[in-house]
């Protein structure tokens, strides 16, 4: 089936789809430090055509007297088609995450996907400054690598309570990317000293794209950040949802629009459709 | 080879699967050609834009959910230049689920649909209207009625009445949407109901209430159908918690024409496709020619087999 | 420790948890110490003989099951000479659940049992009368009051009024009940269903329909608890449903004074008393020292709280 | 805590409880042929004073989408008291039965009972003859045992389709049966070849209690017998349960009464707890 060729318009001509029900199988499902666990499947040709940004509808396991009905969406952590492998990064914190906690080596799991709008990447980009928390640190790497793919430099600002939470650093640095670690132990991940690396860095080399997810406050620093300096920017925004095609409306968040004379108004968005990777300008907090 | 085709009315569909109104956007022709299905039920607009409600929009119950959602709407233009447009791409009648404030609203909103390329509306009188705590057109049959009739003296289009299943006797409602002149009764629309989450001590959507759907709720509603369509002479679409073939063939012999097939489709967006695969597989194992001879065909218990069965 | 007593009207109970009517039985006597309840209503009968539907009358469902029984009864003679002094045996107060054919019969049958031993009268107003398709006295609300009412004027015991879940609005039928001089309702009874099995074609209990139990039920009969809370000043029971500590704080947080757990006591005939234990730790836990205090203490959300959740 | 000594009527007078959701442990659960598996736990001592006749109430897993919600109603094939165990022989026929036969060594399967009115042997018996056809056989296993403790004669009529379906003979041989095969293979599990049987047994040794379960034919064969000789007679019936505890009223078959003044008449009992043995004579088929 030819994948990546089959435009959304397109579909109904053809029996080639860009989403499917994947059923992949399970390689591990590894504690990768005492918050998160590290999810690696063997994926069908269709799930690996997914973009940086894009995510998974998850199936999950039953939890006990959860039976989960719903899927759980879930951002990709990498996505490697030489070895035609999915990497999702999970805190286990919710009845589903404790569901997909259960699932071992060669069980299947049931991936929706690849869904949503994934980051765009300005043509000419030079360079990306990402800079993330907690698990928003495993949204972002997908970006890191087809940022170098595409020539540009990669400044990956890592967040977190302590050095031995920290996560993707190896991948992203494997990937090209320069990376920064702040941790709250050592006291450099407040805003204010955020916002002053930032200016560094800026200085240093211009950044002409930031990205960022899973902090309202690193995403308000950006927004401040990417507006002062008029430079583009995205997050990538999380939500409960339903069905993850844009379909139930249950996932929406409020946005910021422009209308074509200029008129702003706020309106709701899908995450799951619109997004989940959205104009950071036009993101409400 | 079973002949899958079903009439509602003056309509003949390929097939009795369709999805429930809401539950079927653009997103879907990327998983499957939308072309395989019966019909395409649009989600509800209203005339005007809205927003709808404001999130938590969703809670997860057991075998079901709980969305709370509003109509959010675009409004009639996008519908006709926009929505329509991408559907009719598809080999696939198309039907608009409509919503007013009114009577009145109603009727004018079906007339601007005349032409559109809808082959028919879905009037939804149901959806739970939060403001009036839960209270619809389709809890009062004279409401029901009227709006109805305006819809069909402004277009000529079928009309199909969404009933609500917040009623207490529900064939009362099904006679009154046929007597203004309904072509089809679909039923039904989502359970009202509510959750609340023990630690924070708030409701988990956040208009409080919502409506339950999902299989939890389809006994409830296959009593609903068999009603229904023991009381009217217009076809019944079955709509309640469809997960499988074997929900839509209890439909069916409960006296549906057609299912509608809902929240499944947000666990499974293959569902209907799958749906209709066994429904095929189901008709040529019991040697059943016409999928159409399944509507109402439940049979009671003789008084023979209960004495058998140890009646008294 | 937590007080876990609440009232009643005039009845105080030394907890909130209680069996719905007919979900409960000598047999339980078997399995732990009844005394722990809070009450014991037992299992409805009427003034004659009855044999009940005939089997099958139970069909599994998801999450939940569709029974339908009828009402087989022994009569008043056996529930004054061996039922009530069987349960006499623990430390409880007994309520009656009755049912009869009429508005004279529901007054007379309450005043035979005025000096029977039983706390209170449950009015079983609600039961399917499948012989009318599911129409019951609880869908009226003329009915509701009248019977009610006649209860009321012949006996002086408490009058608690089961209301039936199949009206389009139970708010109405809550002060039906109220007007008519409930000392509390129960909210509510089975939701009425229907299930056909797709391979014989033939209804899932032999009586075609059926009562829908278990915790597919909560999200609806929650909705309902609210409702009533809102409408009347008397104290409302939950019952729907309920399957455990967590379950009993959503009622109680909906509006409910006490709680009646009825099909998870056929899963699992200890469940009552593990709700207790939890609900206890779960008091305790919160700081809570009155159980009552969570009697209708849901928070709604917010306007700051919806701004910053993303609202409009 | 004492068991066999509280009787129902005393409940409530202290802590100690004939019926519990007894947790076993599984030591075992394999296919005895093609159609049976045999379960076999261990059982604490509330589960190990079950009467013969008596059944536990089975909390089966779920299997696939069918949840079983309720619980299964499961004669006791064996009550071992010596090893601590109970057996149970089931067909896998149901999602219940499905569900069950997942379990495996070490699972722990939730067993409330023991539950319902087992065999009740007259004083003085000399020769029970129990005659049973399938899982029916399982069931009249322990009454085997009993009635050999208290000194009787207990002949055993096996039938099956053929015989590698047979199952129980070696337990009833080992619990001193004698036991007789008739199988539809070899043509002698006919009523009438069983009749015949009968009589050749009751004429060699008389008999004075007959018990079965799991087939009308047998049951009718019983009742015409039994009646003719004016032995007494018990049947183990089976019925879709609720609760097991007598409080549903959705597992009744109809029986015949015997009121004070002679007049018969017919009504509703519960298999559960009217049950589920049953005097033959009462028993409306």
């Amino acid at each position: 089936m030819s994948l990546c060729a089959v435009k959304p318009d397109e579909a109904g001509a053809g029996d080639s789809f860009p989403v499917a029900e994947n059923l992949c199988t399970i390689v591990s499902n590894d504690w990768v430090n005492e918050e998160y666990r590290l999810l690696i499947v063997d994926a069908p040709a269709i799930a690996l055509a997914a973009k940086a940004g894009q995510f998974f509808h998850l199936m999950c396991p039953p939890d006990g007297e959860s039976g989960n009905f719903l899927r759980r969406p879930m951002s990709i952590h990498r996505i490697d088609r030489e070895q035609g492998q999915l990497h999702f990064l999970y805190k286990v914190q919710g009845s589903g995450t404790r569901g997909l906690a259960t699932l071992g080596q060669g069980d299947t799991l049931d991936a929706l996907g690849p869904v949503g709008q994934g980051f765009t990447l300005p043509r000419g980009t030079q360079h990306v400054v990402m800079i993330g928390r907690g698990v928003g640190l495993a949204t972002l790497a997908p970006l890191a690598q087809e940022a170098v793919a595409a020539g540009a430099k990669v400044t990956a600002i890592l967040s977190a309570r302590m050095a031995s939470l920290l996560m993707a650093e190896d991948a992203l640095r494997s990937d090209g990317a320069e990376v920064v670690i702040v941790t709250d132990d050592v006291g450099n991940s407040d805003t204010t000293s955020l916002e002053a690396l930032l200016r560094r860095v800026h200085a240093d080399r211009p950044i002409d794209f930031v990205a960022t997810c899973g902090s309202k406050r690193l995403t308000r620093l950006l927004q401040d950040f990417s507006t002062e300096f008029g430079i583009a920017g995205q997050v990538a925004l999380e939500q409960r949802m339903g069905c993850a095609l844009g379909m139930c409306f249950a996932c929406v968040m409020p946005f910021r629009n422009t209308a074509a004379d200029g008129t702003r108004t706020v309106g709701y968005r899908r995450v799951c459709w619109d997004g989940p990777v959205f104009n950071l300008e036009e993101t409400v907090l | 080879m079973t002949d899958l085709s079903v009439r509602i009315g003056d309509i003949t569909l390929a097939n009795p699967i369709m999805p429930g109104s809401g539950t079927l956007a653009e997103g879907m022709a990327d998983v499957f050609d939308l072309s395989r299905l019966g019909a395409i039920v649009t989600k509800t607009f209203t005339d005007d834009l809205r927003e709808g409600n404001a999130p938590p929009r969703v809670a997860e119950l057991q075998n079901s959910t709980l969305f709370s959602i509003g109509i959010p709407s675009k409004g009639t233009d996008y519908y006709l230049n926009k929505t329509v447009p991408f559907y009719q791409k598809f080999n696939t009648p198309i039907v608009a689920s409509i919503s007013a404030d009114t009577t009145e609203g109603f009727g004018a909103l079906a007339a601007k649909l005349s032409d559109s390329g809808v082959v028919a509306i879905e009037a939804n009188i149901s959806c739970p209207n939060l403001k009036k705590d839960g209270l619809a057109f389709g809890m009062d049959p004279v409401a029901t009625e009227e709006v109805i009739r305006a819809m069909k003296a402004a277009t000529h289009l079928p009309v199909w009445a969404k009933l609500s299943p917040n009623v207490g006797d529900i064939a009362v409602i099904a006679r009154a949407a046929e007597n203004g002149g309904a072509d089809a009764l679909v039923t039904a629309n989502a359970m009202l109901a509510m959750a609340i989450d023990i630690e924070t001590w708030q409701p988990r959507v956040a208009n409080l209430m919502g409506g339950i759907t999902g299989p939890a709720t389809k006994p409830v509603i296959m009593r609903m159908v068999y009603q229904c369509a023991q009381a009217v002479s217009i076809p019944v679409i079955g709509c309640g918690g469809v997960s499988n073939a074997a929900d839509a063939i209890e439909y069916m012999l409960a006296g549906a024409t057609a299912v509608q097939m809902g929240t499944q489709s947000f666990v499974q967006p293959t569902a209907m496709v799958k749906l209709l695969d066994d429904l095929t597989a189901y008709c040529e194992r019991r040697g059943i020619a016409k999928v159409s001879k399944l509507t109402g065909a439940m049979r009671m218990f003789s008084p023979e087999q209960l004495a058998r069965q140890g009646s008294l």
